[in-house]
């Protein structure tokens, strides 16, 4: 059996060789795109130096953005939505069972109305 | 009517045993509470295969002129029970023995407290 | 006598490991290695094993074993009108997640053998993961409701125990103790549907319970129960709380394990929703429900995924947002029965239950990693591992890629076949689908840069890469990662065919067991 | 630490051996009448409970160590596997060695009421034997860890 089969789905397919082919081409294409890059560039001098709002970093550690902080505005963003999760995530045992109850006795109201 | 007695005692001791889970603080009590639910599920079991003025299912110095299977009450919700019984015993052990080393770690036994793990 | 070993392979499959189980505390008397070895065989013998009977399952059809029977195809002797004994049924989907749960048991003990060095009480904790693997399997070769019951406590005590192994962390008896709680609650009222269902049919046995179900009043509360119970088991939201606790707490190469297990509780639903209701008319509000809940728990998982601290508790949300994919995989099988977007559906939702444990398996063994290489989960304190461990960085970014789907990984096959037919079916399902798929990418490159991009940190200087045994157990994972994603066509047609036909007709497991001896 | 009184300790010494032997009895008759492996071995362990108690968990714990107990558990479930397997030639779980008249436990008993026949039932009264020593080994361990986890210092038990 052929193991290059695509998958079919009805309104499409898949087929991951046509998709690496397509990605080596992209690949070779930017590299092509690369090469009329600005000679100038130089490695080393102060055009490679990360640049934070003008201040000036004393050791390498400081550059790093830690991982809680990366998604800063994203949350900032949604702090409402975020807040009221976090309070549903209380980690008391009982609200566990409290949920697990709710969702029975919505599926209760479901099956036995709708069914 | 008497015979759904059993069948109101299995709803009222899960109530009770869900109250238990839900509204107690201890750790113990919430545990109770789970023992409570079980011993009425296990009811529920052994209810369901009663028959009116049903013998135990068990040979052994059974009355002369028993009707098999006539008279015996169904052995197999039994087999369920036993089984779940010894699940339950040791599902609670497991539960304790956490409680215990929960009270070590933590020096209480209060479900509010023992939240670390939130969000 | 000829013995026919695939005859009786069933019931080796659970009697392999079982007796591994309780023979390790006497091996582990001569010495650690010669256990660890033990442990590998007897899981790799049954995975073997479980390949024989899967063949012989795809070309002969569906295989039953009858314990303690005359002959192991005898389901009822003489002229009874119900099957007897106990009785294991394995059909393309049970040996489907049979062959799932025994790659990932591999991959955990080899994973194991090299990442407890320090501790004590190992030779409890092969037993327990031994325990653990026997549960599952028992969950997913049974054909008899009760004895489910009993597969589906082994397995929660099992994993409770295995969860509280690092017992000198109380965060890990905590997850431990919030998890046995609501899981023996659960299996309590699994229990109590079992009752009911037994009450009014006189059968415990799958097949025959599915055969004369007539959809009553009780039967609608015996179905309630077992969903609410076992979709709790398999972390659908809004119950899906005491799965980043356990994820999170346990040891990484328990929680891989403990993930396969939460992929049994799936099939159950899978099995009561296609098989024990599957003649039952109205199971497409049942599959609107499903598709409720399931883009209810993509969209909670991913985005509390984003704001976690711990790296462990991260993948668990992650995780999460994962089993919604299934579930709305499924749903839409359900909702659009007649429709042909139905299968593809079906199969993008069973072919993504061996993604998606891959993919959250090998993210979990990498945090293992980082964690057996730094002691530290939290996101605060990590980065710049890339310098330190190259491979790991590897498989981080292999397991990144398929979880998020992006192409050309396994992921990203199974959620094409979900995000179609969904789209089929009403395009806002699949719309969610996506947008949570590429807030997926965006918290796990998230991680990839915290954790491995970045400069050397101070406290991080004497990092090592992790021994060989984890090195192989991720490259196994990666590996079979890659050949999926770049060979899905053939994996759909040999592993998840056989499985979508064996649930969408319940009439020949029926038959299986009914008609004649 | 030790405070218990005389009495208690020298009416639980008395007891323990009655309390075995009723558990004993239980798993022997295990496939005649109600009980078995299980339910005789929670009564002997509950037995060992009541030496704990009495005695206090650390004289107990000196002369039973938990490790023993634990392959002593291991045991009984391999003795049970292996009876398992005796009949794998026909099935898993098949009972050999019921109805061989002139065998271990072979006898058939009559159909209906009888007295109870002690050598019938095949494999179920050995299976019943390593039930019980798993039983007995595993509960008397839970009861001994709980016992001493429990232990405040200065107190008892």
């Amino acid at each position: 059996m052929n193991p290059f089969t695509p998958i079919t789905t009805g309104s499409g397919f898949w087929n991951p060789l046509i998709w690496i082919i397509a990605f080596i081409t992209a690949l070779l294409l930017v590299y092509a795109i690369r090469l009329f890059g600005n000679k100038q560039y130089k490695k080393g001098s102060s055009q490679t130096k990360p640049f934070l709002s003008g201040n000036v970093a004393e050791n390498n550690e400081q550059l790093h953005v830690k991982g809680v902080n990366v998604y800063w505005g994203f949350t900032e963003a949604f702090k409402g939505y975020y807040d009221k999760m976090k309070r549903i995530h209380t980690g008391d045992t009982r609200d566990y069972v409290l949920w697990f109850l709710i969702v029975m006795i919505g599926l209760f109201f479901i099956v036995l109305g709708v069914l | 009517m008497i015979y759904n007695i059993p069948y109101i005692a299995v709803m009222l001791l899960i109530l009770v045993g869900l109250y238990a889970v839900i509204a107690k603080r201890n750790i113990i009590k919430i545990i109770m509470g789970i023992s409570i639910i079980e011993s009425g599920v296990n009811l529920f079991l052994v209810a369901l295969g009663y028959r009116e003025g049903g013998l135990a299912p068990i040979f052994t110095n059974l009355p002369e002129k028993t009707q098999i299977p006539g008279q015996l009450v169904l052995p197999v919700p039994q087999a369920l029970t036993l089984t779940s019984i010894v699940i339950g015993v040791a599902v609670l052990a497991l539960m304790l023995a956490l409680a215990v080393q929960i009270y070590k770690h933590y020096k209480t036994l209060d479900v509010r407290s023992v939240r670390r793990l939130k969000e | 006598m000829s013995f026919d070993v695939i005859s009786h392979s069933p019931a080796l499959l659970i009697a392999i490991p079982l007796f591994g189980a309780f023979f390790t505390p006497v091996i582990s008397r001569l010495h650690a290695k010669v256990r660890d070895g033990f442990v590998i065989v007897v899981i790799a013998l049954t995975e073997i094993l479980a390949i024989f009977l899967a063949q012989d399952i795809y070309t002969n059809g569906i295989r039953k074993y009858v314990f303690g029977a005359s002959l192991p195809s005898l389901t009822r002797p003489d002229t009874i009108s119900i099957p007897v004994r106990i009785i294991f049924e394995v059909d393309g989907m049970s040996i489907f997640m049979v062959l799932i749960s025994l790659t990932i048991a591999l991959v955990a003990a080899i994973y194991s053998t090299s990442f407890f060095k320090k501790e004590d009480g190992l030779d409890r904790y092969y037993t327990l993961l031994l325990l653990l693997t026997v549960g599952m399997l028992g969950m997913e070769l049974t054909g008899d409701l009760f004895n489910f019951f009993v597969f589906l406590e082994i397995t929660s005590i099992s994993s409770t125990a295995l969860i509280a192994f690092w017992i000198d962390r109380g965060e890990s008896l905590e997850a431990a103790l919030k998890y046995i709680i609501i899981s023996s609650l659960g299996a309590l009222f699994v229990l109590m549907a079992i009752g009911f269902l037994y009450g009014q049919y006189d059968a415990l046995n799958i097949a025959a319970l599915a055969n004369s179900i007539q959809f009553t009043f009780i039967d609608k509360i015996a179905l309630v129960l077992l969903l609410a119970a076992l979709a709790m088991k398999a972390g659908i939201a809004p119950m899906h709380m005491w799965l980043p606790d356990a994820y999170g707490e346990a040891p990484p190469s328990v929680t891989i394990a403990i993930v396969a297990a939460t992929q049994a509780s799936l099939y159950a639903v899978l099995r009561i929703c296609f098989t024990l209701y599957g003649s039952v008319i109205g199971m497409s509000t049942i599959g609107w429900l499903l598709i409720g809940l399931g883009l209810l728990t993509i969209f909670v998982g991913v985005t509390m995924a984003l704001i976690q601290k711990s790296l462990t508790r991260t993948i668990a949300y992650a995780a999460v947002g994962e089993i919604g994919y299934m579930i709305i995989g499924v749903g839409t099988a359900l909702a659009a029965s007649t429709e042909t977007f139905a299968s593809v559906a079906l199969k993008g939702g069973i072919f993504h239950i061996f993604n998606d444990i891959l993919d959250i398996g090998l993210l979990f063994l990498v945090a293992g990693a980082v964690i057996y290489a730094t002691n530290e989960r939290s996101l605060e304190n990590l980065g710049g591992l890339a310098r330190r461990m190259k491979y790991t960085t590897i498989f981080f970014l292999i397991g990144l890629l398929a979880v998020a789907g992006m192409p050309p990984m396994n992921g990203f096959a199974s959620k094409i076949l979900i995000y179609e037919s969904t789209y089929q079916l009403n395009p806002i399902i699949s719309i969610i689908a996506i947008l949570s798929s590429i807030l997926l990418l965006a918290i796990f490159v998230k991680i990839f840069y915290s954790l491995f991009l970045g400069p050397e940190l101070p406290n991080l200087k004497d990092v090592k890469e992790v021994p060989t045994g984890m090195l192989i157990a991720m490259s196994i994972l990666a590996i079979v990662i890659i050949i999926i994603g770049l060979f899905p066509g053939y994996f759909i047609q040999n592993l998840v065919e056989p499985a979508a036909t064996a649930l969408s007709n319940p009439s020949n497991y029926i038959n299986a067991i009914l008609g004649g001896a | 630490m030790n405070d218990t009184s005389k009495i208690i300790k020298t009416i639980s010494a008395i007891m323990f051996p009655f309390v075995t032997i009723y558990g004993l009895y239980v798993i022997m008759h295990g496939h005649l009448t109600p009980g078995g492996g299980f339910q005789g071995g929670a009564i002997v362990a509950s037995g060992c409970a009541l030496l704990v108690v009495a005695f206090g968990s650390e004289a107990i714990a000196k002369k039973v160590k938990e490790s023993d107990l634990s392959i002593l558990e291991s045991v009984g479930a391999l003795g049970f596997i292996s009876l398992a397997f005796i009949g794998i030639a026909t099935t898993f779980f098949y009972n050999v060695l019921a109805g061989r008249s002139g065998s271990l436990f072979g006898t058939i008993p009559p159909f209906g009421s009888n007295p109870g026949y002690l050598n019938s039932g095949g494999l179920l009264p050995l299976m019943n034997f390593a039930v019980g020593t798993k039983v007995i080994a595993g509960l008397f361990a839970i009861v001994l860890i709980l016992a001493i986890a429990t232990r405040k210092k200065g107190g008892r038990t």
